[in-house]
């Protein structure tokens, strides 16, 4: 066993530049994680809120609306809220200050999910699973679980407590583990905040 | 990379291993490649996500703890995927373990690993999410699009399909030598040799 | 509909085609009456029509080369339809525990620890306590936080859907042994009797009542007691009963004593002569008013010694037509509170078993219960004719190292297919063939024996189906040098030409030179190399709105080219049986051998312009 | 003989677990404490000798139970209280080895192209009755593939030749019956193969010796009345799970937005093009369906003499209230269509396919052919033909099974529609004219009964003064006289002092544990099967070779169907006669 590279054991990580874009304004809370290597681009702007932690190589983009992203979320990395949406859902396009995304409180948008803009909203406590996609305009209700490659379409309206599974298939979460789900997230961002250098100057 | 030009779009280390300059890995000192292993352009591995709770003493035959990916032979993570260590409640506190693969493992396009371990001689198709401590054992095909549960335990010889996945078929006599990754090897990196007949 | 196209082949196993195993092959055409004929013109169906791939049939005797095993005794491929099995482990793919061949008659073919699957989702379920919650995704409901801070209660949850065992009311005492503590748990959590317990319930019972009882629940009127007894009739115990009864039916019909040889004879009268009714015909029953013939006197004697089952102990039960609770239910629950077909097919009839008035059937998601993990099998294959081993995989569940593994891909040539792309013509996506214009493909031959063989291809000139395509094999005929080690290959590439002149004289030209430059020509090979050799297959794609736009079924807009393929090769005599027993005279003689069978080629989908 | 000792040997090899364990079959007190010891989820199973000796033979003392149906096959091993598991048939098994594409999320099954005209579900059936557009070598190919795939999967044996016993459809055509042998003896190389009757092995399975049998399968509903274990009478309606299915295609289609605004004559064009999937089709029926109560079971209450009737009047109105109370909307979710819609319909327009289907009364009765005669016309019918005590038999034993018998509400219709058929019409095939002659002569029965009745005679509970029950009584008792004098069983039974079953004459429904578990206990105690076949002579004389049931003399098929006790080595020595029994017959 060897070490990826001799040399780059210096710098602790291969971090091909990314493309860059306009740098959006942004309202950061004093306690929130933010790798240095996150993507936030757009000219609307980005409000991040209390202990909510963005991994490397997340991408927030306000060219299409604010995100707003409430507190102890986690974004994972290569995910990407604001996306320009296919399905042009984006119903508030003609006010100066319009919406994009808005995550409630402790959401989790897993790796690869992307979450496009258009007053976008995902409830408190909801778990966006791997590669899914929800669709501009999209209103997913508090404490949902989109299991991996879930997509919701632009404009739908998912109820609370929605578990989305088996590509497509909906159902009821009884288990209510809400704030017990919640507790598990906050120990998560304590780890988090030791381990991903925060370095929200770069974008302020 | 030091010593070779900086013109070749891959890093080959001594160990045969061919990283491309294009791929992310985060927390380096943290991913251990067992060497002609290929990481292909746009892949992410999350070497810095490393375990916090230190294991119990009596687990031993780890290697050094604060490994957080460790990657076997021949291996080859195509375009997008992601290598990410599990994360757990573990008594109340939050850890991640590591993420172990092993010999011959073929990760497809866009894919997302997050296994515990996963065996030698394992193809993982495209687009598909391992969950977290899922364990995968040897000659496993995991078809494209599949979504892997958390802590599911897929035998050795099993073709694995759909959401979330359920073994649906053996792995025939005659399909062990497909896994084989020594050819794919050879076909990337900065002087790429054509496939063989 | 499907992803980018990549050429394949299946190869047709010789077992199905003639029929093997003394199997008389069934008609094809069907008559009802006359049987002779029909064997007849299926011969014929079977042999001299050239094989269609497309046939419904074929999908059942055509295989990837992996697949397939060769018998080195019979020089035969052996497809899995014509190898004999015998299992090796019987193992939990869940725990990847081995279980014994004798658990398994007293336990079933399902794992008897803790592992199960979501009866919502099939997803794997995980034992989690109520209490500690070692996954945010895994974190159990905490309905009763009141309960034992140490661990328990613990209930099984889907770490993919969200499914937890408390949405049908069971939880558990203990971590493990979950499969134990179910059998014992009802949907909803009351405790569901053992078939002992339930007997001695009765038993009881029916003293208290007395005689009334039997002749209570024998009458239309279920009384009180036994509409309450009937709840406890689960299928399994109704069997159970039935079978009791039944046997001392039997017992008591001859006083020779449970002797099996003794029961059975004296039981097979009693449906022994149930041969003879046709169901239209009465004539059976008057006979048993003018008790006359021969059989009748058996009749009577033997049916004697049966009678009916009188009451619930007994096996009998009246059946409950009432079913406006299940109705109201399913209008309160609604289409989301229903099972579906794939989750009614998982539920197999055992696991309801001990619900009572389920008999099997479940039709509400409050009544499904956790599935057990069927167990899997390691098995070693033989020869079905001369029984020799073919494949045999190591006992040990985690080694995945086989003692005997004769695949035919070591055997037979490999096929793969390629477009053939000329350097100055350019195929946009070669894989979408348009109508009526030519394509070319490159077929790659590998020889994986030490002998070099002789192959020689076969096609119809117009695939068959609805719309057939031209097919040109522009070399069908041709030899490919031994599997030798890679070593020597440069001096082999030196005398290949001179020593496959004979057949092969065209060939030099499809070698000098860059081989990409020179156009594909009739009898030339394109392409060859130690082992292997490629040549060039020409097709030309049937329009598929011809004569008139047509619905095409699913892969009918697939071009298949069935090709025969006969392979041929000489062996000295040493070194197997067969040869030993043909090749006596000591000079060891080379012996031909000889290999064919149908294959199939997928060589891509014709657009539909 | 042959079998039960090589059943000691096998035993003996571990004698110890032979003894917690189901003993040798046929043992009378030993099933007693083993049906005990045999917990909830293991059904006990006559002892087979360790899977690891490759001896071909020792296999042989498992007997592998296989019920054909048309849209699946139950497998498992005979003594078992339910089958190991149930493979249905559809058009994922019919692909190539290997061929996985089903499972790529981009893949969509176009069914609408492969939909066109019958094709619609047909890849969803094993076989169909008429054989003349079938493929039989396909037949056989799925069949020899569910069963492989079945016994890897669900019974985890290998591939030695097993003892197999069927349960087959009694009406199953020769061709198709041979193609099923001819996979188990080629395929399987089963040395024996017992062929048992659904009707036979439901009554078994319900502890009865004649039973109606209701058996609403997929393709037909067949009502077969068995009698002292015999299939006395059979008639077939198509009115079965397949038509359900169309009609609640063409429900929904009519209720699609796209065709609301057609007006109502829709019903001839949407059985030619199909605007939904089968599975959908299916599964909706499979999930909502529901049939109505009987419309004047509720108010004909106080009226009725059935004994039957009083579990049922409470359950009209309980049944009642659902609809009443609150008409529900229900909410179908369908994915096939394009784009995909939920409807919402009222709970009460659901149950019309099953009205359609199975009682269709927007026709007369006179309108109906043979073949397609409602169900309770059915029922009815199938009794009309019967002798009185054997009618009188078998209507106190009615049983339902089938796919259909779980519609909800559906067996309670029909017995309730049958119960007012007999309320108003009796057992009077002429209807109208000189009804009124017949009625005194009843009266006069009626008398007698009374008279005998009183001198107690075995009678069920009721005798009610009612005119409308009057009918009935008058020719059931009379059937319960005359039946003591005929029946040698009766006889037999009454001397060795058993008690006997006094039920006759009532309607009354009894549970069976299903035909497969019927099966199961049939072949586990060694009964002979209706026809056992021997592979040596199958394969020397197929199907031709079977002499007509009743050619076989009496001895030789005693011997013959003893085969399944282990006396078939002997008796399978080519030249003697043998019979395919029932199936024989057609």
């Amino acid at each position: 066993m060897a070490a990826a590279t001799t040399s780059s054991s210096k710098r602790h990580s291969i971090l091909p530049p990314a493309q860059s874009g306009p740098k959006p304004p942004v309202q950061f809370s004093s306690s929130i994680t933010i790798a240095d290597s996150a993507i936030l681009i757009g000219t609307h702007p980005i409000t991040i809120s209390t202990e909510s932690v963005i991994h490397p190589r997340a991408r927030l983009d306000s060219l299409g609306g604010r995100i707003t992203i409430g507190r102890r979320c986690i974004v994972h990395e290569r995910s990407t809220v604001g996306a320009v949406g296919t399905e042009g859902g984006s119903r508030s396009k003609r006010e100066e200050q319009p919406n994009g995304v808005t995550l409630g409180d402790y959401v989790t948008v897993e790796v690869n999910a992307s979450i496009e803009t258009g007053d976008t909203v995902v409830g408190e406590g909801t778990h966006v699973g791997v590669g899914s996609k929800i669709g501009g305009g999209a209103v997913v209700g508090k404490h949902c679980t989109l299991t991996p490659y879930t997509v919701v379409a632009a404009g739908e309206t998912i109820p609370d407590y929605t578990v989305i599974y088996s590509n497509g298939l909906r159902r009821q979460d009884r288990r209510g583990v809400a704030e017990l789900r919640n507790k598990g997230q906050a120990r998560q961002i304590e780890v988090l905040k030791r381990m991903i250098p925060s370095n929200p100057s770069k974008f302020q | 990379m030091s010593r070779r030009p900086p013109r070749g779009e891959y890093i080959e280390t001594d160990t045969g291993n061919k990283v491309a300059r294009k791929a992310t890995l985060v927390g380096t000192q943290n991913i251990m490649l067992g060497g002609k292993t290929v990481i292909m352009p746009e892949a992410m591995i999350r070497g810095d996500l490393v375990r916090t709770l230190q294991p119990s003493p009596s687990s031993s035959g780890a290697p050094p703890n604060n490994t957080a990916v460790a990657i076997g032979r021949y291996c080859f993570l195509s375009r997008g995927c992601c290598l990410r260590p599990p994360g757990r409640l573990y008594k109340g506190l939050f850890t991640y373990m590591p993420l172990r693969l092993g010999d011959h493992v073929f990760v497809g396009p866009g894919s997302v690993v997050q296994a515990a371990t996963v065996g030698n001689y394992v193809h993982i198709g495209a687009k598909v999410a391992i969950g977290e401590f899922a364990i995968i054992k040897d000659y496993v095909r995991i078809l494209d699009d599949t979504v892997v549960p958390p802590n599911m335990v897929i035998p050795s010889f099993s073709i694995v399909a759909g959401q979330p996945a359920r073994v649906i078929g053996e792995v025939p006599e005659g399909g062990h030598e497909a896994f084989e990754l020594r050819e794919l090897y050879k076909t990337v990196g900065n002087n790429p040799q054509p496939a063989p007949v | 509909m499907a992803p980018p196209f990549t050429p394949y082949t299946f190869i047709q196993c010789p077992c199905s085609d003639s029929s093997t195993f003394n199997r008389r092959s069934p008609p094809s055409t069907p008559t009802t009456h006359h049987f002779h004929s029909d064997n007849d013109d299926n011969d014929d169906d079977d042999d001299e029509h050239p094989f269609d791939p497309r046939a419904p049939r074929s999908n059942y005797s055509l295989f990837p080369l992996e697949y397939l095993l060769y018998c080195e005794d019979c020089h035969q491929i052996r497809c899995p339809r014509c190898v004999a099995e015998e299992i090796v482990t019987y193992y939990c793919p869940s725990c990847l525990f081995e279980v014994p061949s004798s658990n398994l008659k007293s336990e079933g073919n399902r794992c008897t620890r803790s592992c199960f699957q979501c009866p919502v989702c099939i997803g794997p379920l995980s034992v989690t306590s109520l209490e500690s919650h070692p996954d945010p995704n895994l974190i159990p409901a905490p309905d009763n936080t009141s309960a034992a801070p140490h661990g328990g209660p613990y209930i099984l949850i889907c770490s993919h859907c969200a499914w937890s065992s408390t949405e049908v009311g069971i939880q558990f005492d203990k971590p493990n042994s979950i499969h134990a503590q179910l059998a014992k748990l009802r949907n909803g959590g009351n405790p569901r009797m053992t078939a002992k317990e339930r007997k001695e319930r009765r038993k009881d019972l029916a003293q208290s009542l007395g005689s009334s009882y039997s002749a209570a629940s024998g009458s239309g009127y279920p009384s009180h007691f036994a509409d309450e007894l009937d709840l406890d009739l689960d299928l399994e115990t109704q069997f159970s009963n039935l079978k009791l009864f039944y046997q001392s039916q039997l017992a008591n019909a001859n006083p020779g004593g449970g002797a099996s040889g003794g029961s059975a004879s004296g039981s097979g009268g009693a449906f022994g002569d149930l041969g003879f009714t046709s169901p239209t015909s009465l004539s059976r029953i008057l006979n048993i008013y003018t008790s006359t013939s021969s059989q009748d006197k058996k009749a009577k004697s033997r049916i004697g010694t049966m009678r009916e089952a009188l009451d619930r102990d007994e096996g009998l039960k009246i059946a409950n037509l009432d079913e406006s609770e299940a109705i109201a239910k399913l209008h309160a629950e609604d289409h989301a509170g229903t099972v579906s077909t794939s989750q009614l097919l998982n539920q197999t009839p055992q696991l309801h078993l001990g619900e009572p008035h389920l008999h099997g059937r479940s039709r509400f998601a409050s009544e499904l219960r956790p599935i057990p993990y069927l167990l899997r099998t390691k098995r070693s294959k033989r020869c079905p004719i001369c029984r020799h081993i073919i494949s045999k995989p190591e006992a040990k569940v985690l080694t995945t190292r086989f003692r005997i593994r004769l695949v035919a891909g070591s055997y037979i040539p490999s096929i793969t297919i390629r477009p053939l792309s000329l350097p100055n013509a350019s195929t946009p996506d070669p894989s979408a063939l348009r109508p009526s214009k030519p394509a070319q493909f490159v077929l790659t031959f590998k020889n994986p024996i030490f002998e070099p063989v002789k192959i020689t291809l076969a096609t119809p000139a117009l695939t068959p189906g609805r719309f057939p395509s031209k097919v040109t094999v522009l070399c069908p005929q041709f030899d490919i040098d031994a599997n030798t080690d890679v070593w020597d290959e440069a001096l082999k590439d030196g005398d290949k030409r001179r020593k496959k002149g004979e057949s092969m004289d065209s060939a030099t030209g499809g070698n000098n030179g860059g081989q990409h430059q020179h156009q594909p020509a009739a009898g030339k090979i394109w392409e060859r190399g130690r082992n292997w050799v490629s040549i060039v297959v020409e097709v030309v794609p049937a329009s598929l709105r011809k004569p008139m736009p047509v619905v095409l079924k699913e892969d009918e807009d697939l071009l298949e080219i069935p090709m025969f393929v006969r392979i041929e090769w000489e062996t000295d005599a040493m070194g197997d049986e067969v040869g030993a027993v043909l090749g006596k005279d000591r000079d060891l003689p080379k012996l031909k051998r000889e290999l064919a069978y149908w294959c199939v080629l997928g060589l891509g989908r014709v657009s539909d312009q | 003989m042959s079998s039960s000792a090589s059943m000691l040997t096998g035993s003996a090899v571990h004698r110890s677990v032979a003894n917690i364990r189901s003993p040798p079959a046929g043992g009378g007190g030993g099933g007693a404490s083993s049906s005990q010891s045999s917990g909830p989820s293991t059904p006990m199973r006559p002892i087979t000798s360790t899977f690891a000796s490759p001896s071909s033979l020792r296999a042989e003392e498992e007997t592998i139970l296989i019920e054909f149906g048309t849209r699946k096959l139950l497998v498992g091993f005979a003594g078992d209280a339910a089958p190991r598991g149930a493979i249905w048939f559809g058009p994922e098994q019919q692909r190539r080895v290997g061929d996985f594409r089903a499972w790529q999320s981009d893949y969509h099954p176009d069914w609408r192209n492969a939909a066109s005209g019958d094709q619609w579900g047909k890849d969803y059936e094993l076989w169909r009755s008429d054989v003349r557009d079938l493929d039989l070598g396909l037949v056989g190919d799925k069949i020899e593939r569910a069963l492989r795939d079945a016994f890897t999967k669900y019974l985890l044996i290998d591939s030695r030749p097993r003892r197999v016993a069927c349960v087959i459809p009694s009406g199953l055509s020769i061709p198709l019956l041979s193609v099923t042998l001819d996979s188990l003896f080629g395929r399987f190389q089963s040395p024996t193969v017992s062929l048992l009757s659904p009707p036979v092995s439901l009554a078994v399975g319900a502890g009865v010796r004649s039973a109606l049998v209701i058996n609403l399968g997929w393709a037909e509903t067949v009502v077969t009345a068995v009698y002292e274990f015999r299939e006395v009478q059979c008639n077939r309606s198509i009115r079965g799970g397949r038509m359900l299915t169309e009609q609640t295609h063409r429900f929904l289609a009519k209720h699609l937005p796209q065709n609301q605004k057609k007006p109502e004559t829709e019903d001839h064009e949407n059985s030619q093009e199909y605007v939904l999937s089968f599975e959908e089709c299916e599964e909706i029926t499979m999930r909502l369906a529901w049939c109505k109560a009987h419309p004047s079971s509720a108010t004909t209450k106080p009226a009725e003499g059935l004994s039957t009737v009083e579990e049922h009047d409470e359950s009209e109105e309980r049944r009642a209230s659902p609809e009443t109370e609150q008409p529900g909307l229900a909410t179908i979710p369908l994915k096939s269509t394009s784009p995909p819609v939920t409807l919402e319909l009222p709970y009460d327009l659901l149950t019309e396919p099953c009205e359609n289907t199975f009682f269709d009364s927007r026709h007369s009765p006179a309108s109906f052919d043979d073949h397609e005669l409602p169900l309770h016309l059915l029922v009815y019918r199938c009794l009309l033909q019967l002798p009185v005590d054997v009618r009188s038999m078998c209507m106190s034993r009615i049983i339902f099974a089938g796919g259909c018998a779980n519609v909800l509400g559906l067996q309670g219709r029909i017995f309730d529609e049958l119960s007012q058929i007999l309320r108003e019409r009796g057992w009077d095939p002429v209807t109208g004219k000189g009804l009124d002659k017949k009625r005194e002569d009843l009266e006069q029965m009626k008398q007698k009964a009374r008279a005998r009745l009183a001198s107690g005679g075995t009678t069920g509970p009721t005798s009610t003064t009612q005119p409308g029950a009057g009918e009935q009584d008058g020719v059931w008792h009379d059937a319960a006289n005359v039946k003591p004098e005929v029946d040698p069983i009766e006889e037999q039974l009454k001397k060795r002092g058993d008690p006997t079953s006094q039920e006759q004459g009532e309607l009354r429904a009894v549970e069976s544990i299903g035909a497969w578990s019927g099966a199961s206990i049939i072949s586990h105690l060694k009964i002979a099967a209706v026809a056992t076949v021997d592979r040596d002579l199958w394969q020397q004389q197929g199907a031709a070779g079977a002499s007509k049931p009743g050619e076989v003399d009496s001895k030789m098929q005693q011997r013959q169907s003893l085969g399944a006790g282990g006396f078939m080595r002997g008796a399978g020595t080519g030249h003697n006669s043998w019979t395919l029994g029932t199936w024989g017959a057609y």
